[in-house]
């Protein structure tokens, strides 16, 4: 189906499942229960669930097939946002020409710092990206600010000389970013009994986009292509004595996953025109790689799984305060209630970091291969009758 | 389709109890009842305190979350009422806003816009907060209020002192009761000339970035204004945290007074080389040398310790104010935490009252009746005299005032000492001053 | 001139903060093969002895003083340190000045069993493990380590100043014939200097002249052959561990004085010392040491304001753009060996 | 005139005279070994063959083409395979694959951009592979994982990897080093079998004297970087330069 094996479709249609149900899986808690505080279905987390999960899935591309670790990726999702940015300034809110526009340019971003990086490999590379996207993020910090707002970001404002649009609204505000007229902002909210669902535009949009991503992705993991990157991770001397050049292919590689991270960019000022310098630092360069190890490197799925493990830390867990803690075990006797509280307290809010840090270790510690490799376990516990299953399942490719 | 944009959840929760069971697929029309965005219900009020929770400032942001958490308190009626008791408007009576109770949400903005933002946008979308406060830096600020704006929500600014909040990036949906660098400059020139004269020569180091500039730019134009000369102007690195090369050429340059245009931790970083280069007690051009950091933080003072002491800087508030509303202020949040207040408390608590006054005096929740209320509001008895709300900028005018790190600390709250409230004539501008010139306040966008 | 000679003073200084950074986690990559990215986070534990000491060293009593009061009215309750009960003021106020180079003392040690709990608890699992994973574990424990210290101490710098004997500068430009104040540096960054030369020349001393030394600069050179010569290279890895552990925290220590140590210290110059390693070459200690000063002195050159005006920006990305060259231009770095970390 | 003509190498590192006016000719469809003792500079040629090294001076022209200068996928590309001492292979792709990618690389050059085609819908390829695994018998291997094979196993997987590309010159480097006698016994016959029927060119440096007089059907000895002698196995036994450099080394 769709030149896929069944196994790859049924993952993808897995995927088109989740995505387009999301709304739903991300909201299980009944609106104003004590547990709505987890329910994740709101347009910005869902928004960047999917945005980090296409620059999830092309770092994977990257990383997971070929064993380059690139530190910098980061800057190439900034360099989309900021030409997605500039394109709502000059040309249009529409948000396709947008995003075409920051697919291009973090493509040659990353050609040209690809063609340099790749000259060197192992941690020789890893430093070479991260130098370069220090010196983006630096430079767009500071000396740059005409072209990147600097501190306070690029964003639109009131005089743009927009060429196909009107600079403001009737009411005298900054038009929002559209797609032929549907405002990525939209939304239409279902209530079923107590549970309240969102549904709105620019994640529809956004989640489309991971879909074809992953679409994408399968693709070249299935490909002669993809093999050849697997090959180059696996033994780069074998590579070149079977006649092959591994610097195209790496560099292809390189290209197609600085284009993801561009999309990614260009969605992410899509759903919110601001394009901050902050997008490019290394700390940001490692969040996609701590995404990427933490669902599974080499896997289709995993990358995406971690980067909604990491986004939903961020936001779910950094708003979870004292007196949430309170509501919570208001059940309990006065003097166990406020030691329960003192005990979880320095894991939320701005404790979060440390929660975080903490499941980075227990994940490595435990499971190796990443949330993949722990959903295999847990289904192999429920298989365990099939041993053969197992077996054959190292040595088919990656999935 | 419907474009209710942002959800207001706070209807919800209270209405929807009723429309219970296996409802069809319905297009929500609430909106368009109140007209804009996340219209509360009838029981209570939910306001989102961004601050940031990690990172650098983490220090300052819970500082403005305790200061949040009095104002949620005495807005409600509880404590002793805080400055509502010295507030010249007697709107509010503590019970709540409008009747309803206020709750509270809160987020970390990490300092940085994207999360600034993504936690703004979750307050709204998910947590139906009708008013958003809070930041510790200028780029947050900016970027939040322009979210704000889009969104049809009234954005209270915490601790931003760049020109641009209310210069080139002001928003019609954007308030800010903190000082600014033009004020800044405007209130320690003449104190400086005063103290060290009006021949001197002065040395900047700049933050790389936008609040560097718009400070370096406001206290250069004053200083220069009252005759001094700038030698020169370095720009340093964001990340940078040894300044030691940029200190050391400062005492063989002709300069005779180091400017250090920084905040945070490079406040304290450069302050600190700079007194371990000896440059306090150094002499240049026969006299002896100085420096002056323009914006003072106590929080941040603290970690520079003793190395603050006889330095010259602004700061929008301070606790050892002698006027009621301080007082009052000093005493309900010392009483409550055991320590005086910071400025950044200080400004974010006065934000949230402006805010519940302003919805009462309206009677309206709705942003474009809060945002006329708050228009060339004056008002008093909230710590810095009276003060107006100018309506063609949404900039709080009032006394600056000029401060001195203490020679001889008490304790480490009691680090600076006010040398002189700067009277708001002097720090007033006009709202197209150069400084602030680029930007349209736009009109004000109700949301839905 | 003369701006010329003060920079080379400062990026000496500077160089050997990066170098004694690089060269604890030179040590533990080129002994243990590990990936540290806790390393910074070493570096930041070790200031915060230094503070938890001058904490230990100020701890008090509380003594009412009805003459004054409070910021709330009340009688003031004066902080009286303990130390002040036992040796008076004067010699209590002088150890309490001594604070920072008193807690190279208990540094040592403390750092010494940080490194031997981490190596023995954690590191030691993922010897065998994809430098990826390395990268991770470590990256979740300097997180853990520096949410742990922000818990207690919080977030803001805390001031730890040097003793005051060290106080002010010293001029060199009166010495070499120029101007006074032509060429000043502060007394304790050239204690730190010398405390740096001397830590690096004992850490290769100990490398170059014991057994031990030997065997580890073997095991560095090559593992293989030495795990089969039958020494017990896991006990030599874990106390490498601890001295790496321990020259982090030293450079923490002596550091805490030039800026006032806060929560992520370590996370701001571990990106830095990375950088260092690598440019340095992976796994050659000369080369991080070199890499160190050269990094250094350049960052201060950069930083001069003749280069700022014609460059822009310079001083942003000169640590970067000087990485980038080299990498360029000597694939190992400057004195790699082939074949480490390249796979 | 042979397929490999190498004529006056020299290659020096530091004052190490490697390789000195080495001349070598390896006429088509014969199986030619070098031999010498070691530090010989057989490793050093092998490695100026397929471009991993480039040569003071001299020439080496392959096929009527000169190789020097080229990389070594592209003199992988004119025709010339390489088996290593031990083998390279993608351990962690199965063995199907591994013998995929070579018939890739003989398809589609060096790099072509094939991100979208799938694997599987390549029969062709997959034809290919599967008779070559089959011919060195590894069929039923097809699904592992290389590095779980055995080092036989991998030897012959290297040996297929070569073979599917069909090559002009096969380079093996001491492809019995290290190796048990009956395992020796079977990589000989493997070579004798593949030179029968494919009728390859090979190129063998080997230690094992055994090995080299049941393959070769001429011999170039090395000694100290120097070519010594070219002859037929049965001149080269008896020859007393020979004798004296492998002094010392039984079995000649």
């Amino acid at each position: 189906m769709l030149g896929l094996e069944k196994k790859d479709f049924r993952l993808l249609l897995i995927v088109i499942g989740l995505t387009m149900l999301a709304p739903f899986i991300l909201n299980p808690f009944p609106e104003g229960s004590e547990m709505a505080q987890f329910n994740a279905g709101y347009p910005d987390l869902m928004q960047r669930f999917v945005i980090f999960g296409i620059f999830a899935i092309g770092f994977n591309i990257l990383f997971g097939l070929t064993g380059y670790l690139s530190f910098g990726h980061a800057a190439f999702l900034g360099v989309g946002s900021y030409a997605a940015v500039w394109m709502f300034k000059l040309l249009s809110m529409n948000v396709l020409p947008a995003i075409i526009l920051s697919v291009i340019i973090a493509g040659l971003f990353s050609l040209l710092i690809g063609f340099i990086s790749l000259r060197r490999s192992g941690i020789y590379f890893s430093i070479l990206t991260l130098a370069f996207a220090q010196m983006s993020f630096a430079l767009a910090y500071s000396v740059l600010t005409p072209i990147t707002g600097g501190e306070t970001g690029l964003q639109l404002a009131l005089d743009d000389p927009r060429i196909f649009g009107v600079a403001q609204t009737a009411s005298g505000n900054i038009p929002v970013p559209a797609i032929f007229g549907l405002e990525m902002r939209a939304s239409y909210e279902l209530a079923l009994g107590s549970w309240l669902f969102t549904f709105n535009a620019g994640y529809y949009l956004a989640a489309l986009f991971l879909i074809l991503s992953f679409y994408l992705a399968i693709r070249i993991f299935r490909s002669p292509f993809g093999m050849m990157l697997r090959a180059i991770k696996s033994n780069q001397t074998r590579m070149s004595y079977t006649g092959l050049n591994a610097r195209p292919y790496t560099l292809a590689a390189f290209v197609i996953s600085g284009m993801y991270a561009g999309l990614a960019g260009g969605l992410m000022a899509s759903m919110d025109p601001l394009a901050g310098a902050e997008r490019m630092q290394w700390t940001a360069s490692g969040e996609v790689v701590l995404m990427t190890i933490l669902g599974g490197a080499g896997t289709l799925i995993g990358p995406v799984l971690g980067a909604g493990m990491i986004k939903y830390f961020e936001n779910i867990f950094s708003k979870i305060n004292d007196t949430i803690l309170h509501g919570w075990f208001a059940f309990l006797p006065d003097g166990l209630e406020n030691f329960v509280v003192a005990i979880i307290h320095p894991f939320i809010g701005k404790g979060w970091h440390l929660t975080l840090g903490l499941v980075f270790m227990l994940v490595v510690i435990f499971l190796p291969g990443g949330l993949v490799q722990g959903g295999q376990k847990i289904a192999a516990m429920f298989r365990r009758k099939q041993p053969e299953d197992a077996q054959s399942k190292a040595t088919e490719p990656a999935e | 389709m419907s474009n209710s944009k942002f959800s207001r959840r706070g209807v919800l929760k209270t209405g929807m109890v009723a429309s219970a069971g296996l409802a069809l697929p319905q297009y929500l029309r609430a909106d368009s009842h109140a007209g804009f965005t996340n219209a509360p219900g009838d029981s209570e009020v939910i306001l989102g305190f961004n601050v940031p929770q990690t990172g650098p400032y983490a220090d300052e942001g819970a500082d403005e979350l305790r200061a949040y958490e009095l104002a949620v308190e005495h807005l409600n009626g509880g404590g002793d009422g805080g400055m509502l008791g010295t507030f010249s408007s007697k709107a509010l009576d503590g019970t709540g806003i409008l009747g309803r109770e206020v709750k509270y949400v809160t987020g970390d903005t990490q300092t940085k816009s994207d999360a600034a933002r993504a936690s703004a946008r979750s307050m709204i979308e998910k947590d139906g907060a009708i008013m958003i406060t809070g930041g510790s830096s200028s780029g947050v600020a900016v970027a939040v209020q322009a979210l704000c704006q889009e969104a049809g929500i009234i954005f209270m600014a915490g601790l931003t002192h760049s020109n641009d909040t209310t210069g080139k990036d002001k928003r019609a949906n954007g308030f800010r009761h903190f000082f600014n660098s033009y004020m800044s400059g405007a209130a320690l020139a003449p104190v400086l000339a005063a103290n060290y004269g009006t021949d001197r020569k002065a040395y900047h180091l700049t933050a790389d970035y936008n609040w560097g500039y718009t400070t370096e730019e406001a206290v250069k134009s004053s200083t220069e204004a009252m005759g001094w000369e700038t030698v020169n102007a370095v720009k340093t690195p964001l990340t940078q945290t040894d300044f030691s090369s940029y200190i050391a050429p400062v005492l063989n340059s002709g300069a005779d007074v180091l400017v250090l245009n920084h905040y945070g931790g490079n406040m304290v970083n450069s302050l600190t080389n700079a007194v371990q280069f000896g440059l306090r007690e150094a002499q240049a051009n026969g006299k002896n040398f100085e420096i002056v950091v323009p914006l003072y933080s106590r929080l941040m003072a603290r970690g520079a310790g003793a190395n603050v002491s006889g330095i010259f800087g602004s700061t929008n508030w301070h606790w050892s104010l002698q006027d009621a509303g301080s007082q009052a202020f000093t005493r309900s949040f010392g009483t409550k935490y055991g320590f005086p207040p910071s400025q950044a408390a200080h400004t974010t608590y006065v934000q949230t009252l402006l805010y519940a006054d302003a919805v009462t005096r309206a009677g309206s929740f709705n942003p474009c009746a809060v945002a006329e209320a708050l228009e060339d509001f004056e008002f008093d008895g909230l710590g810095n005299g009276p003060t107006l709300y100018r309506g063609a900028d949404h900039q709080c005018f009032k006394d600056v005032l000029v401060v001195k790190g203490k020679e001889n600390p008490e304790n480490e709250f009691d680090l600076l000492e006010i040398v002189e409230v700067t009277p708001v004539g002097q720090v007033t501008y006009a709202p197209d001053h150069p400084q602030f010139a680029g930007g349209a306040l736009g009109s004000c966008n109700p949301g839905a | 001139m003369d701006q010329f000679i003060l920079q080379i003073l400062n990026g000496l200084d500077k160089g050997s903060a990066y170098a004694l950074i690089a060269l604890g986690l030179t040590l533990i990559f080129g002994t243990l093969g590990v990936v540290n990215f806790a390393h910074g986070a070493l570096f930041m534990l070790g200031a915060f002895v230094a503070v938890t000491m001058s904490k230990l060293l100020t701890l008090s009593h509380k003594v009412v003083d009805e003459a004054r009061t409070d910021f709330l009215g009340n009688p003031l309750q004066v902080d009286v340190p303990y130390i002040y009960d036992w040796f008076g003021q004067a010699a209590g106020d002088v150890i309490i000045d001594w604070a920072v180079p008193i807690s190279i003392v208990a540094a040592i040690p403390v750092m010494i069993a940080i490194g031997f709990i981490m190596e023995r608890g954690l590191i030691k699992h993922f010897y065998k493990r994809p430098h990826a994973d390395q990268i991770l574990v470590t990256f979740g424990l300097a997180i853990v380590i520096q949410e742990i210290v922000k818990y207690f101490y919080g977030a803001n710098p805390i001031p730890t100043p040097a003793p005051s004997a060290f106080v002010g500068s010293f001029d060199f430009g009166v010495v070499l014939g120029f101007d006074p104040n032509a060429i000043i540096y502060p007394y304790w960054r050239l204690v730190y200097f010398f405390f740096s030369i001397g830590i690096i020349a004992a850490v290769f001393a100990f490398l170059q002249f014991t057994t031990f030394g030997m065997v580890v600069r073997a095991g560095m050179a090559d593992r293989e052959t030495v795990g089969l010569l039958g020494i017990d290279i896991d006990k030599r890895f874990t106390i490498m561990f601890g001295i790496a552990a321990a020259v982090a925290g030293l450079a923490g220590v002596m550091y805490a004085p030039i800026n006032s140590p806060n929560y992520h210290m370590g996370m701001d110059f571990l990106v830095l010392s990375f950088v260092v390693v690598v440019v340095g070459g992976m796994g050659s200690l000369p080369g991080a040491v070199a890499a160190g000063f050269l990094l250094g002195i350049l960052e201060s050159f950069a930083s001069m304001s003749a280069v700022i005006d014609f460059l822009p920006g310079i001083n942003q990305i000169i640590i970067y753009l000087v990485a980038i060259i080299i990498l360029l231009t000597r694939p190992r770095g400057l004195m790699g060996r082939k074949g480490v970390m390249e796979e | 005139m042979g397929i490999l003509e190498v004529k006056g190498i020299n290659k020096r590192f530091g004052g190490l005279q490697a390789l000195g006016d080495v001349n070598l000719s390896v006429a088509e469809n014969t199986t030619h070994a070098i031999i010498g003792p070691n530090g010989a500079g057989k490793s050093t040629l092998l490695n100026v063959l397929v471009g991993k090294l480039i040569p003071d001076s001299g020439s080496v022209m392959f096929d009527g083409q000169s190789v020097l200068g080229r990389k070594p996928h592209e003199i992988n590309q004119m025709g010339i395979s390489r088996v290593f001492q031990t083998p390279e292979i993608f351990s962690d792709l199965s063995v199907f694959e591994n013998v995929m990618i070579p018939c890739f690389a003989k398809r589609d050059g060096a790099f072509r951009m094939h991100a979208i085609e799938s694997i599987f819908a390549e029969k062709g390829i997959q034809q290919q592979a599967d008779e070559i695994l089959n011919d060195v018998n590894m069929l039923e291997k097809k699904d592992m994982t290389a590095s779980s094979l055995s080092r036989g196993d991998k030897r012959r997987l290297e040996m297929a990897m070569c073979l599917v590309q069909d090559p002009k010159l096969l380079l093996l480097d001491e492809p019995t080093a290290g190796m048990a006698r009956a395992d020796t016994e079977n990589t000989i016959n493997l070579l004798k079998e593949i030179r029968a029927q494919r009728g390859i060119t090979m190129a063998i440096i080997e230690h094992d004297m055994n090995v080299v007089f049941s393959l070769a059907e001429r011999i170039t000895v090395l000694a100290q970087g120097m070519p010594l002698v070219e002859d037929t196995p049965d001149n080269i036994k008896g020859h007393p330069k020979v004798r004296e450099a492998y002094l010392g080394e039984a079995q000649v």
